[in-house]
């Protein structure tokens, strides 16, 4: 490849502290989270173990792309990659996200006094955040700005993770050079103002909030000229976490697919002695490593200013279309049992539609990276 | 209508088609029922709650009573008495009106075709007009829970007992199961029998005797449709019997033929509405994708354009099927590939038009942000009911190469 | 369907004709172009056999579409369709495709005189016909026109299929408005003209046309302000008339591969019994399948002024799709043969090739069909 | 550069990879040979002209005298007695100043390993000097034409007689037989052994003795590189015997893995070059499609981002097969998918480069009107030598989902 391009193409590479990270995090997953516990979880409606996160927070996960000065380990986004991964293959279900990710939007555009308040509480597992980012043509407005910057709030976001069990609720209000971020304590929030939203994937939890003139003081609202940024910054690593995500699903989805192709007969025998289903699930199989090898990949350019955006952007592609054609076959190869909701396969699919419509499908981001590179 | 008006119907002469196709458009155009409220099958396979098999089944007897259901099964047995395209051109009004589905698919199209066929006079008189009017619900015991499609392998016992025979086992897949009156049942007779297949009989079982009881199945939607159907030691009387011992496979094969239309004697209308590619370009102009229509996006456009192609296709290959020149290399081609094209075009179309959503495919049914209130993802996860069941698509394959491409076996 | 979509696609029917020319066309193909002369074409300069064209001629098919006062038969582009199929099973060789395409520029474009004096040679097969109708931006240049409509022609025209045995070139000049059509008589050209060029498909002959200041009289010259509607209509009768061909050779590599599997055997089983031979090749019959229903959907719309179009490209774009993955399928499922020049199947992936690229390929007609209708 | 410089560099100490990295940088700056007006092969099964093969060889025999073939190889045989290191440095500088390809690919990633390995002391010193010099060409002789990928079923006899072999039958897909001194052999020593793989030996054979033919196969492409080769009653040494009698099969599959890097040993250099996607994106910028460049059309141009997403995420994989923690799940994954992966990305790449062409498309090799000199088409069509040899992309999926994912076997 000529360098034109190739400049602008993840590179391949793991930290020592990635690599620790994904053996403990593997272990953990597997051992906390075993497939009955994640259905268990569909039921209730909090849908996360709240002895489950001060564990998670124990081990400092919350903290691993936070500065030490504020609780941290210093490290970057792409450190938190195999953690994600990892709870992928379980489907875990925890604020773990939501929270890792409004975090960099208060490290990103937080003045420094707003940092030193929320960011240690955050790292530590104290407190649980989420983000409100919108979509275009459809934000949050603000009006009647007063001196000190605060405002009054109107309009609806949706898709916020685990707002009611979140303490902050990172919001973006206005766009373009107008839009703005705040700190959103659930706390001072009147009654009623989020309604819980019926999701394609049940082991996840997603809030609408409807504010009407709330007043959001002026300590609440982060750095103006710092908005933008962070948001796209967030975006880009929020694009990461759900390929992660995605591509520990995909893994999971295979292995289980597998295991019953090599125990399941028809016909007198073993199904996965049957080319028609051997090769798609090989298929699918490819379609995860390379997943994998752009996830990495990404994870480790992450910062790099050349090549972070477009490596982020083939993982998270990647990702939705080996997760989902990883589970679409896995319903297909499970026969009648694929058609019930007791099939593992079936979760997997729903929680590669939900993962895919966050932060970008694969269509958005194949189309920014034509634009970026053709 | 009333039955008054089935009754004069009935006993007027034979109408011509022509005025047959005009008095049913301008019926169905009167009588297809406003939105109930609540979402509608789109399949016979997903009655999953009992408003919607009370209304569906309240519809299926107003089209039969109005005379719009049956038209070619004889008069004698509760059906009027006319032509295949008598029946042809109500079924056509009630398309173009989008009246609901049927909802007793089994016995329209498995059950009332096989006893026409090869039923006693008794059978006939007993079961055949309660089919059309939706009073006895049948359903369909053929899988079972260790076999999906391997129905040679039928495992269900029916022992001989005097008058009865006595049925132990269990049956999976059992569409309206929970509803039904009555099942077409393949069960095992011989267990001694010199193949797998001719130990093999075939019921017409009555499913409210002790001894069956129902589970209802949730399914990959999340939503009901399917029972698993467990015989302990239930009697039946041995009149139920249909064909002859030994003869259940044949009877089964038989029964699929009227299925899949390669026989005449369905009842007519239709017990599942496809996917409309109009709808999924309506979806397209209005889903936003930052910020933009999804149409507006070249890359979705063209892939909507190959499906419209693959559509269109299959609607062309079902006229294409009935006109002999143009079929005489493989006549069985066309016929054989239908299940597998449409249910696997269906699949793909589905998942496609999720792929238009942007951050909305997040939602599920239920949910006021979905954008159609969640149509689309159940849809998808639907269309496996038909990749999957009445033989996989891996096994229409191997059928198509086998019987049609004339390939060897796969073993 | 809507109606406003519906109304634009094909419909499915036959006409007696075609019934009857179907079954001839078969009888005949399958006897006189067994696949050893097809392969013994290739060898010859000429690329036809006069004989076979002679035949071919007799039996009416050059005068399909041409009126009764011209001695064809009166029918329609849609009733050459089945012939053109069946040549295309056999991968036979001739002038056909190009001869009937340049008596319909006549048909459409010339005066009463010129079709008086050209279409029933060409529909007795007296007269050989090609046409060169030249590629967006690189057109035939007339210069110094004179009263009599003549004038000078110089450029270069690529692809003139059959032009030296051809008797005349309908040749296209200039472009939009400025198009016009002529009558080139081979006879009267300069020695050296012609370059045969080397096409992906063997079994064919095509030539390069270079003129340099070479005269054209008035009376060559077709009724001008027919030209550009004569010229749409011999490219969709193009379209039409290749993807027939493509029908038919699809046809064939697919039974030619079903042959090989039925009777070759590997790891002592007969290879058509391992799915991942047998699927795809079913896969393969399926797009076949559908490539036929819209053929002779088209065929059968080809003269209706609101489907005619979409159902040509449609037939075009759907034809190129399964030949192209019925032939490559069919080289990979051959082992060493298919990679070896004896193989069919490589004549046939060429010839799929060569036809994708005559008349729009598939996404030329594809894009053409989103503008119409989305 | 001369046999002298050569020399001189042989005596020298070992140089630190870095210094040998940029001699070889300089080296092949300097003298990889300017286009020789003819097309050369890209791969070393597409030798097809004698003066393709006196090309190549003469350009190997110059890379080997550089002292950059063979580097990690032993002195005492004609290597260098560098390290891996210094070899991969040397190989890198060829591709980055885009050298042809080395011709001897048999002698110098199968044949030379094993006798590396296995070979005796005489065996070494007659054969690997002339591998890396290509003063002897090799090739192999596995498959049969009536067994092609199943290789354990090789019939080809080699009856021992006195202190000969006496060789009868046929072995087919030759590369460059019709050049080769050598070939490594695989043939059946024992008609009555207790399973076909323990009858099977394997040999170092001249194909020079009398009895040996050889037919050129043409190619899909219309062009040569592979022969048939008959065997009538050929003698060559029981001394051409490597690794003992009946132990064939087992030579066999360790050559394949020579071959495919997953064992050391290999000569350096290489034998294919991959398509390279920015001579793509060159050709979609410039071939006109509709009188506008194919790569302004956004379908293509989707394509295409899928096209480069693959073939990174290959590259990225071979960089992340060799980083343990990355591969943990399933080490062999990477390895084993390489080929399958690569071989079919090749042919949709192709595949795909020819649909940019739109009219141009129709062209061939030896066309000036075509794009590229037909290039592509005859990229398209060399790519299945790759799918289908060496293992089909059927058999390669096998291998992966039964040694991977652990799939029963199929039979």
């Amino acid at each position: 490849m000529t360098t034109d391009i190739s400049a602008a193409l993840g590179q391949m590479g793991v930290s020592e502290e990635q690599a620790d990270l994904l053996h403990v995090a593997a272990q953990f997953c597997r051992e906390e989270w075993p497939p009955e516990r994640a259905r268990a979880m569909i039921e209730e409606e909090r849908g996360y173990d709240p002895d489950l996160w001060r564990r998670i927070a124990d081990l400092g996960w919350l903290g691993i792309a936070l500065p030490e000065a504020h609780g941290g380990a210093g490290l970057g986004i792409g450190e938190v990659v195999p953690v994600a991964e990892q709870m992928g293959r379980t489907l875990m279900a925890t604020p773990f996200l939501a929270s890792t990710l409004a975090a960099q939007l208060l490290l990103m555009a937080g003045s420094a006094a707003q940092q030193a308040r929320w960011l240690p509480r955050l790292a530590s597992g104290e407190l649980v955040g989420t983000l409100a980012l919108g979509e275009p043509g459809d934000e949050m407005r603000a009006l009647g700005e007063n001196e000190e910057g605060g405002f009054l709030v109107s309009g609806t976001a949706r898709l916020i993770e685990h707002a009611a069990a979140a303490d902050l609720i990172l919001l973006s209000v206005g766009s373009g050079a107008n839009r703005r971020l705040a700190v959103l304590e659930t706390a001072t929030l009147p009654a009623g103002v989020l309604r819980r939203e019926t999701l394609i994937d049940d082991t996840r939890r997603a809030f609408e909030l409807t504010l009407r003139g709330f007043e959001l003081p002026g300590a609440a609202v982060l750095r103006k000229e710092a908005a933008g940024p962070a948001v796209a910054h967030a975006e880009l690593a929020g694009a990461l976490l759900y390929a992660a995500d995605m591509v520990g699903g995909a893994f999971r989805v295979i292995d289980y697919t597998a295991d019953y192709l090599r125990t399941r007969k028809q016909f007198g025998k073993l199904i996965g002695s049957y080319q028609a289903l051997k090769h798609p699930l090989v298929d699918a199989f490819i379609g995860y490593e390379r997943a994998r090898s752009h996830l990495y990949a990404a994870a480790h350019s992450f910062g790099d200013q050349e090549r972070g955006e477009v490596a982020v952007r083939m993982a998270k592609a990647q990702a939705e279309t080996a997760y989902a054609y990883a589970a679409d076959r896995a319903i297909q190869f499970h026969g009648g049992f694929g058609f019930t909701y007791d099939c593992d396969a079936g979760l997997h699919r729903r929680r590669a539609l939900y993962d895919a419509s966050r932060f970008g499908d694969a269509r958005t981001h194949r189309k920014r990276i034509a634009d970026m590179l053709f | 209508m009333t039955n008054t008006t089935s009754a004069t119907k009935t006993e007027s002469e034979t109408p011509e088609p022509r005025d047959y196709a005009a008095e049913a458009d301008a019926w169905f155009a009167e009588n297809v029922p406003a939105d109930p409220g609540f979402m509608l099958p789109l399949t016979f396979m997903e009655v999953g709650e009992d408003r919607q098999f009370e209304f569906l089944r309240a519809w299926q007897r107003k089209v039969y009573e109005a005379g719009y259901l049956g038209a070619a099964w004889p008069k004698d047995y509760g059906g009027r008495g006319l032509t295949e395209a008598h029946q042809k051109a109500a079924t056509r009004a009630m398309r173009k009106h989008r009246g609901p589905i049927l909802l007793n698919a089994i016995g329209l199209n498995w059950a009332g075709p096989l006893i026409l066929d090869i039923g006693s006079e008794e059978q006939k008189r007993a079961y055949l007009k309660p089919i059309l009017s939706a009073e006895h619900i049948w359903c369909q015991g053929f899988s079972e829970p260790e076999h999906g499609s391997d129905l040679g392998n039928a495992q269900l016992k029916a022992a001989r007992d005097g008058d009865d025979y006595v049925l132990n086992g269990s049956k999976i897949w059992t569409t309206q199961g929970n509803y039904a009156d009555y099942m077409i049942l393949l069960a095992r007779t011989d267990l001694a029998a010199e193949n797998k297949y001719a130990g093999l009989s075939f019921f017409l079982s009555p499913m409210t005797v002790p001894g069956i009881t129902t589970r209802k199945l949730k399914k990959l939607t999340g939503e009901y449709g399917f029972t698993q159907t467990f015989f302990e030691d239930a009697r039946i009387g041995a009149d139920c019997l249909i064909g002859g011992e030994g003869n259940g496979w044949k009877i089964a094969m038989r029964t699929l033929e009227y299925e899949r239309g390669a026989r005449g004697g369905q009842a007519g209308g239709y017990v599942s509405i496809p996917p409309d590619l109009m709808e999924i370009v309506d979806l397209a102009r209005s889903a936003s994708r930052d910020g933009a229509p999804a149409l507006s996006d070249p890359v979705l456009k063209d892939r909507m354009v190959g499906y419209l192609m693959d559509m269109h296709a299959l609607s062309l290959s079902s006229e294409r099927k009935r006109i002999a020149p143009l079929v005489e290399d493989h006549p069985m081609a066309l016929p054989l590939m239908g299940k597998l094209e449409f249910s696997e075009l269906y699949r793909e179309l589905s998942e496609f038009a999720l792929t238009l959503l942007g951050p909305k495919a997040a939602y599920y049914v239920g949910e006021p942000n979905a954008a159609d209130d969640g149509w689309w993802a159940r849809s998808y996860l639907n269309a496996f009911s038909a990749t999957i069941g009445g033989g996989t698509s891996q096994i229409q394959r191997n059928i198509i190469g086998e019987h049609v491409l004339g390939l060897p076996k796969t073993r």
